[in-house]
């Protein structure tokens, strides 16, 4: 699939099997800076994708367009149209989208500072409507998941470590019970087995409940081990895009993501002294 | 101090003098003990990893060894010198520079400025001419541009000089960051997750950078990081904290393989 | 800002066969209950004699009002606004305003009356010759009220002993009377408490009616303002303060100061000098001619109030000192500089208020070269839990203590501002 | 040594000179207290909910009232007034949301002070546009406040207490309690206080914030409108009342912005404090120290606990 | 087109640092001062008494407020108070040694309010944001009472009102009623040049960082060295002295007399929004801020008789309040950083013009 189809493609037709789709939009902050220029992706129904680039490509922004929090930022969507269900998400509001089960963990935490860390996750559930117990099940089903959590339980967020808030944004997030969620960077600043733990979940909860993963992720490695289809983004274009494992495979990802060239992995102290990137169409 | 570039290879340990000791801290809050009895040094011109789950209390290692918070117990000695009630600014006197975990730039400035601003330290002229932007206050001006163009070079952030910090993406702020902290000129830098964030290649970039810097400047570094590969690769010593309490300490090899290590860290991957 | 200028000099135009008459005025603001009455009865009285007479000598009036808000930023910046159009005189109604233009007006040669309050030393004509403050100060209207006391009490002499409390608005207007007030304790042998309030305090109070309870003292006065006053009435009924002991300055006489308390606030006594009613033939054709014919913002069952008749004053005031400027001049478009010798020759005899269709409306007004008050008495009179009730004659200040006051006030002022200009300007001969 | 005792000796022989003033001071403090606390919470529900610190609360006051007297005074049965006062003030919260909040979402705090001024100004002119500038008299007895008082013959002397003055303590007490439950224990008053914390993280997890913002809104217009009758029935109604405004500052601070307990607390350390500061040692100075007395009083608590007596804990970590 | 800088190539560090890298800011700038310095000739005496002369008082104030609160981070509700104490200290001055030129004394008068200031600034260290406001607060209306209850500062005068005595200046008379417009103006407008000079200087330095540095993350800055309580401290008293000047000019070169109430709350509230909506840390903002919040309601007030209509003097009065009302949400929703900074992007989309981005 690539950029030239999707462009060609009717913007309204709702597709079945897609949860999300993002057709060609452009994203502008403050009237002046363009920053996605023309990105389009699709999420299939039950499907987890990555979104692969460099810092600065876009990956926040996408995530934001379609979770409708740019207007927060001053940001806007000034072309394309992003569907999400088969429903225009322009003209819902965040909470409606929530409602309707897209929710997303944002970059850097935003973790409530002053509410506890028990008191974060029940405002995850705060579009649902389906009683106590439920979410108490939910808490705990998320305690399960992060033990470090339910020692802090009570912690005021804020004072908390910076793992430890991530693991509270990840929980709060599933807490809403999503149709489809929106992961900005959820490894960055977690330990190693936490990694592993939330791509285990993400795994765990799309195999059990159908749950549909955008994931943004530096960590190229995990995020294709991970993902079933994965684009990748630069300077606000989605210049390749294609089966995880296909990608994977690609000798450019492998040498400029991966960090293995000529089949091995390179140590850190051999890196090249400011090596320039190659850069695809930008 | 090491020659410029004589560090290809495997390092060994390098045996500087102990530029830092840090002996039986423990620090709490409330009822949480973030902080227990560890003890660890730091040589100069070595780069000591510290790592451990999340809540381990790395972070707060470093805000004590930088006088952000206070340890109810214990010593820190710098320079061989110990300073009970040390304040941070007094640390920053002393050669200590750091970066943040949850980046912490100066949101208003441009690049540029927060690099500028990383030099306070050492600028002084004083008011009147500050007032007239003449003489040595302009000379100092520039004088300091100089070396900060030259920290903007080796990072390679030209082009965002004067672009507010607060716009930038997350692993150029990280950077700038390290400019900021770099341009202090300091005897031992704390690096709080410098890599979080960042894509393999701009982790190589900052590995380079942090390699460089540790070469060619001589500065010590303690750096606190997730990525057991970049620790792995550039640390001389780690220390391994859980929970509070040291659990291990010894070169990245010894680490490697120690059982209670991986137990509470590293996992299976490894 | 262009624009803005060209508009100021189209009006100036405009005013040729006019004489302009701004009326600085406060309809907004935290004093506006003051404010109001007083702004309706200045500007209906003008625009009936323009509907009534066609004006004054056969030229119109030409009525504007600037909206102060009581601020004195504000004020200034209305006047510099209208002093470019040759108005005939300046009210600027806040002693805070008035202070400011005081030194201008001497410059811009545009007389100003302040009624009735302001700085009392630019009673002495020789050293303000642009500034009236008809037709009794601060001080006189202290010395009426400390004359009232005694007459109450059986004799100045007895007020030896005695313990009178002043309530007043922390700032220049309520502390102006202090020196006073001061000086007469020392003669007559009363001890004085002071009570301020604070411009924030105006709607609270508690703790100066306590210690007003606290120290029992034998009267009160007060020289409160704007939302201060029904709050001061309210709070002294509480406390269970006699009210008929209680005694107010002019500014505290308005209807609406006392109806808020309503019942409780009898007895309550202020100073007054402009009878309020409705009875008179000139309010009559207010009436008639503005108020009937929906000419003015004032409702109908104010006209006539309290403080609307004080307003009324000072039109007359106004217009009188036109007229007199016309007849002096010759002129028929009289400017500022014709309207300061109109109102340095104002004498308006009982005969003339009878003229003015004001028969007993207020006492005989004289103002002369040396003296720009005139040092007019005023009358007490009682809220009887409705409405105002007169209770006394007419008091007359006790110029011999109040004079060689002001004499030195105005001395003192003129010494502290160096540069002060000596009086040029010649003195005309009482019509 | 003269000014030694008039400090230190004199104010307390006083007070137990006088044990009936004593009880009367604090009884009007108390009262005081209250009324600025009612002020004070109007402040704490908005800024508890979305961080704004609401400038308007003052204007709200006597908007409130204004509109109920108003209704009044052209004809409108007193209760008829009061329910369409209300309906007025959530006509007023919907359409700050629409106008002013909405569009201003996620912008640093003192953006949304300054709005609010904006709000303050608008109201000015529209208040005084619509009903004029002169003052109202509050309607008390068709809405059954009592009036008058009672005396009370106590340690030796009596005490004086105004029928009114009780039924605003009472009234004060009851909202207080009512609001403080509204806001630890249910899921919306959680959502309130995670919007006071980060808009935008607020919006990610689904709060809405249009439905919040309203809803404090309108409970900050209620808070307003029996402010404005207790206020108004003390005085009168007034664009003046607007500066008593003023005077929740420094109760809101000291008792931490976030916090309705605080407020309460704040609100009694305040007014009792600064009547008997005035009382008792104000005639050493000239009086009138009731202009900045609390201010003072509220700085000496802040630099000990810098984020008032219940604020919430200032966070800081990197 | 016009506005690019392309090709104006910088060869120093020292010429990259000017305060206008671009010359046609430079032009502007130059335009600017042009005009303002012949304003006299072609304005009449309202525009430059009534319009001009406040406009630049209150630029200055809000350059001095600016200082703290924009470029340092520290709310300051005592703007007001700070002015009032510039204007009685300069009185007291010039009374006490009236044979000193009266601008000698104008700017010693900011020394005083500076020093207050610097008092008042000392919570700062503990208290933060809206709970520092109370400590200037509490300077506010300490003052406020000092400047009524203290009759020494007004030397005893019976109306509790300060006056402005006749001064001269090389034989030109620049203060009390006799002094012309022009003159006070004239005056006015070159401290004002010559002290936004010295603020933009000191906030392109080291001082001006070390301010922003506090005011942006004030741990970060301590953790680099900088301490904070002289810090902060340096910034109330820079910018009380800011105040201190305005609050001296206002009386002695506006004004002409002042009761205490000048210098009360509203004084503080009304800098304080010249400053927000002008752009906080900004010094155009806050000249920008002045205009609007000063100079708007004067243009809107004469509006009416300018389209010839004839509304009553208080209901153009209702109408301003709610108009502006009205422009201030409008302006921050259009641009919440200020009006400063919808310059900024505004010239932004000049430099890329005819491109939309
Ligand atoms: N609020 C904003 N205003 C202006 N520009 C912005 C804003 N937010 C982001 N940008 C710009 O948009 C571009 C893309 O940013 P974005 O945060 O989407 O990148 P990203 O791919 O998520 O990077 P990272 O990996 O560092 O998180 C960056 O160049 C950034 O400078
Ligand atoms: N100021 C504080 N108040 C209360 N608790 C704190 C404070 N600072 C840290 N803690 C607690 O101390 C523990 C250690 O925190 P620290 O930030 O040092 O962890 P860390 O090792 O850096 O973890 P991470 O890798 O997740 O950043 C955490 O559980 C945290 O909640
Ligand atoms: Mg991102
Ligand atoms: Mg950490």
């Amino acid at each position: 699939m690539s950029v030239v189809e999707q462009k060609a493609k009717p913007a309204a037709t709702p597709s079945a099997d897609k949860i999300l789709s993002v057709n060609n939009i452009e994203v502008i902050y403050d009237h002046v800076i363009l920053v996605l220029k023309g990105v389009s992706l699709d999420v299939p129904k039950g499907g987890i994708v990555a979104l692969l680039g460099a810092n600065g490509a876009g990956k926040t922004t996408t995530l934001k367009a379609i979770s409708n929090l740019l207007r927060a930022e001053r940001g806007d969507v000034t072309k394309g149209a992003i569907l999400f269900d088969g429903e225009e998400v322009q003209n819902l509001s965040p909470n409606e989208l929530v409602r309707r089960g897209c929710i997303q963990v944002m970059e850097g935490r935003g973790c409530f500072g002053h509410l506890t860390i028990e008191e974060n996750l029940l405002t995850g559930a705060f579009t649902r409507r389906d009683g106590k117990t439920a979410i108490r099940h939910d808490m705990e089903m998320v305690y399960g998941y992060f033990p470090r959590l339910a020692e802090r339980r009570n912690s005021l967020a804020g004072y908390t470590s910076g793992g430890e808030q991530q693991m509270c944004a990840v929980g709060r997030a599933l807490m809403s019970r999503p149709k489809m969620i929106l992961l900005d960077e959820p490894s960055m600043g977690l330990a190693p087995q936490i990694v592993e733990e939330i791509f285990e979940i993400v795994r765990d909860l799309n195999d059990r409940e159908q749950v549909s993963f955008l994931l943004a992720e530096q960590n190229t490695n995990m995020a294709l081990r991970y993902a079933r289809y994965g684009y990748i983004l630069e300077n606000g274009r989605v210049v390749m895009d294609g089966d995880a494992k296909s990608l994977a495979e690609n000798e450019d990802v492998k040498e400029f993501y991966l960090g293995i060239s000529e089949g091995r992995r390179k140590s850190f102290r051999d890196g090249k002294h400011y090596r320039r990137r190659k850069r695809w169409l930008a | 101090m090491r020659a410029p570039g004589g560090s290809q290879g495997g390092r060994e340990a390098v045996a500087g003098d102990i530029l830092l000791s840090v002996e039986d801290v423990s620090l709490s809050f409330g009822g949480v003990k973030a902080v227990s009895g560890v003890s660890f040094d730091i040589r100069k011109g070595e780069i000591r990893a510290i790592i451990g789950p999340n809540g381990a209390g790395k972070t707060s290692m470093l805000n004590v060894i930088n006088g952000f918070y206070h340890p109810q117990q214990g010593r820190i000695t710098f320079k061989g010198e110990a300073r009970p009630r040390m304040r941070p600014h007094d640390a920053a006197h002393g050669g200590i520079a750091r970066t943040f975990q949850n980046v912490a730039l100066f949101r208003g400035m441009s690049a540029l400025d927060n690099i500028m601003a990383g030099r306070t330290l050492k600028m002084n002229a004083n008011f009147f001419w500050q007032m007239l932007r003449y003489g040595p206050a302009m000379r100092e001006e520039v004088e300091h541009r100089h070396k900060v163009e030259e920290i903007i070079d080796f990072l390679k952030i030209q082009e965002i000089r004067r672009t507010p910090v607060g716009r930038l993406p997350y692993g150029l702020q990280k950077r700038v960051e390290l400019g900021r902290a770099l341009a202090m000129e300091p005897e031992l830098l704390l690096l709080d997750e410098p890599m979080a964030g960042m894509n393999l290649e701009e982790k190589e970039d900052m590995s380079r950078y942090i390699l460089d810097m540790n070469d060619y400047f001589g500065t010590t570094v303690a750096l606190i990081e997730h990525d057991m590969g970049v620790v792995m690769d550039l640390s001389d010593r780690v220390v391994v904290l859980d929970h509070g309490i040291k659990i291990a300490d010894g070169t990245p090899d010894e680490i490697k393989g120690n059982q209670a290590v991986i137990d509470a860290y590293l996992g299976v991957a490894h | 800002a262009g624009l803005m200028a060209s508009a100021v000099y189209a009006s100036k135009a405009q005013a040729e066969d006019s004489i302009y008459v701004p009326l600085l005025t406060y309809r907004t603001g935290p004093y506006a209950n003051s404010g109001i009455p007083i702004a309706n009865g200045m500007h209906d009285y003008l625009a009936m004699l323009n509907e009534r007479d066609g004006g004054i000598g056969g030229v119109k009036l030409n009525i504007e009002e600037c909206e102060t808000g009581y601020d004195t930023k504000k004020g200034v910046e209305c006047y510099e606004s209208i002093k470019g159009k040759n108005p005939a005189v300046v009210n600027p109604w806040s002693t805070g305003i008035t202070l400011q233009l005081i030194p201008k007006a001497g410059v811009d040669k545009i007389p100003i009356l302040s009624m009735a309050y302001g700085l009392s030393a630019a009673a002495v004509g020789k050293d303000f010759p642009w500034v009236f403050n008809p037709p009794a100060t601060y001080w006189d209207g202290m010395s009426m009220i400390i004359k009232y006391i005694g007459g109450k009490t059986g004799g100045l002499d007895k007020l030896k002993g005695k313990t009178v409390g002043f309530i007043f608005l922390d700032a220049g207007y309520g502390r102006e009377p202090i020196p006073l007030l001061e000086q007469l304790a020392k003669d007559y042998g009363f001890k004085v408490k002071l009570y301020a309030v604070a411009g924030k305090e105006m709607q609270d109070q508690s703790s100066q009616w306590l210690a007003v309870r606290r120290d029992r003292p034998d009267w009160m006065i007060m020289w409160g303002w704007g939302a201060m006053n029904p709050t001061a009435v309210k709070r002294a009924a509480e406390n269970g303060y006699p009210m008929d002991h209680f005694i107010s300055v002019w500014w505290g006489g308005g209807e609406d100061d006392a109806r808020p308390a309503g019942a409780q606030a009898k007895g309550y006594l202020t100073l007054n000098f402009a009878v309020p009613g409705e009875k008179f033939p000139a309010i009559e054709a207010i009436m008639k001619d503005v108020v009937g014919k929906g000419k003015s913002q004032t409702p109908k069952d104010k006209v006539g109030e309290s403080h609307y008749n004080k307003g009324v004053y000072n039109s007359v005031m106004i217009a009188e000192a036109i007229r007199n400027a016309q007849k002096l001049t010759g002129k028929k478009v009289v400017t500022g500089e014709d309207v300061r010798r109109g109102l340095e020759t104002m004498h308006i005899t009982a005969a003339r208020w009878k003229e003015l269709g004001l028969d007993g409306f207020a006492a005989p007004l004289n103002i002369t070269c040396a003296d720009h008050s005139g040092h007019q008495p005023a009358y007490m009179q009682q809220w009887d839990g409705a409405k105002w009730v007169k209770v006394s004659d007419w008091i007359q200040p006790m110029t011999d203590k109040v004079g060689p006051m002001l004499d030195a006030a105005a001395k003192e002022y003129v010494e502290k501002n160096s540069g002060w200009p000596k009086r040029t300007e010649a003195c005309d001969k009482a019509m | 040594m003269d000014i030694l005792y008039s400090i230190f000796i004199d104010p307390f022989a006083q007070m137990i000179g006088a044990p009936d003033l004593l009880v009367q001071t604090l009884w009007d403090g108390l009262v005081g207290g209250m009324l600025y606390a009612l002020i004070a919470l109007g402040f704490v529900l908005i800024f508890k909910a979305s961080g704004v610190f609401n400038f308007a609360q003052g204007i709200m006051v006597v908007f409130a009232g204004l509109t109920l007297v108003g209704l009044y005074e052209a004809g409108v049965p007193a209760f008829i007034a009061l329910a369409l006062a209300i309906a007025v003030m959530y006509g007023l919260a919907f359409a700050v949301e629409r106008v002013v909040l909405r569009p201003l979402v996620n912008q640093p705090d003192i953006i949304l002070f300054m709005a609010t001024f904006g709000i303050t100004y608008f109201l000015i002119g529209f208040g005084e546009f619509v009903f004029g500038g002169d003052p109202k008299v509050m309607i008390t007895d068709d809405l059954y406040l009592p009036k008058g008082s009672f005396n009370v013959k106590m340690l030796g002397g009596i005490v004086n207490f105004q029928r009114l003055d009780i039924v605003a303590v009472v009234v004060a007490s009851i909202m207080v309690a009512a609001l403080a439950v509204f806001f630890s224990k249910t899921r919306i008053g959680r959502a309130l206080r995670a919007v006071a914390d980060s808009h935008s993280a607020a919006l990610s997890v689904g709060i809405s914030l249009e439905q919040i913002w309203v809803i404090v809104w309108f409970a900050a217009g209620l808070v307003a409108l029996v402010t404005g009758i207790f206020w108004g029935a003390r005085s009168n109604v007034s664009f003046a009342l607007e500066v008593i405004a003023l005077k929740a500052l420094p109760v809101l601070i000291l008792g931490g912005f976030t916090s309705i307990p605080g407020a309460i607390v704040g609100g009694l350390i305040i007014g009792v404090g600064e009547k008997l500061a005035e009382f008792y040692w104000g005639p050493l100075v000239g009086g009138g120290t009731d202009a900045w007395f609390a201010y003072v009083i509220a700085l000496v608590f802040l630099l000990f606990r810098p984020q008032g007596l219940f604020g919430e804990k200032i966070i800081e970590r990197v | 087109m016009l506005y690019r800088e392309a090709g104006q190539f910088k060869t120093s560090y020292a010429s990259d640092q000017a305060i206008f890298p671009i010359l046609q800011d430079r032009i502007g700038i130059v335009v600017i001062l042009a005009v303002a310095f012949t304003l006299p000739l072609y304005a009449d005496d309202f525009i430059v008494n009534a319009v001009m002369i406040p406009f630049l008082i209150f630029s200055l104030a809000a350059i001095g407020l600016n200082l703290l609160t924009g470029y340092t981070g520290q709310l300051s509700l005592g703007t007001g108070a700070f002015m009032g104490v510039g204007a009685y200290a300069c009185y007291k001055l010039t009374t006490i040694w009236p044979d000193v030129n009266i601008i000698v004394w104008v700017v010693c008068s900011g020394f005083f309010s500076a020093a207050v200031g610097a008092v008042f600034g000392l919570p700062s260290l503990r208290i933060k944001g809206f709970y520092l406001a109370i400590a200037t607060l509490a300077a506010q209306f300490f003052l406020e009472w000092c400047f009524i209850r203290i009759p020494w500062l007004y030397n005893e005068n019976i109306s509790g009102a300060i006056e402005v005595p006749q001064r001269e200046l090389f034989n030109i008379i620049v203060t009390g009623p006799r002094a012309t417009a022009e003159t006070r103006y004239y005056v006015v407008l070159c401290l004002v040049v010559a002290m936004t000079w010295i603020a933009s200087n000191l906030m392109h330095g080291r001082i001006g960082r070390t301010w922003m540095a506090v005011r942006d993350m004030d741990i970060a800055a301590e953790l680099m060295g900088i301490r904070l309580l002289p810090t902060k401290l340096m910034a109330f008293a820079v910018s009380s002295f800011y105040c201190g000047v305005a609050g001296a000019l206002m009386v002695f070169l506006w004004y002409g007399g002042a009761e205490p109430a000048v210098f009360n709350i509203n004084q503080s509230f009304t800098i304080l929004f010249m400053i927000i909506i002008g752009g906080l840390g900004s010094l155009l903002g806050s000249f920008l801020g002045a205009a609007l919040i000063y100079v708007l309601p004067i243009a809107l007030r004469f509006g009416p008789e300018l389209l010839g209509l004839h509304m009553h003097a208080a209901t153009v009065e209702h109408v301003t309040f709610m108009v502006v009302g009205i422009l201030i949400i409008f302006f921050l929703i259009a641009e919440p950083a200020g009006l400063a900074r919808l310059w900024q992007i505004g010239k932004q989309k000049l430099r890329v013009w005819p491109f939309p981005y």
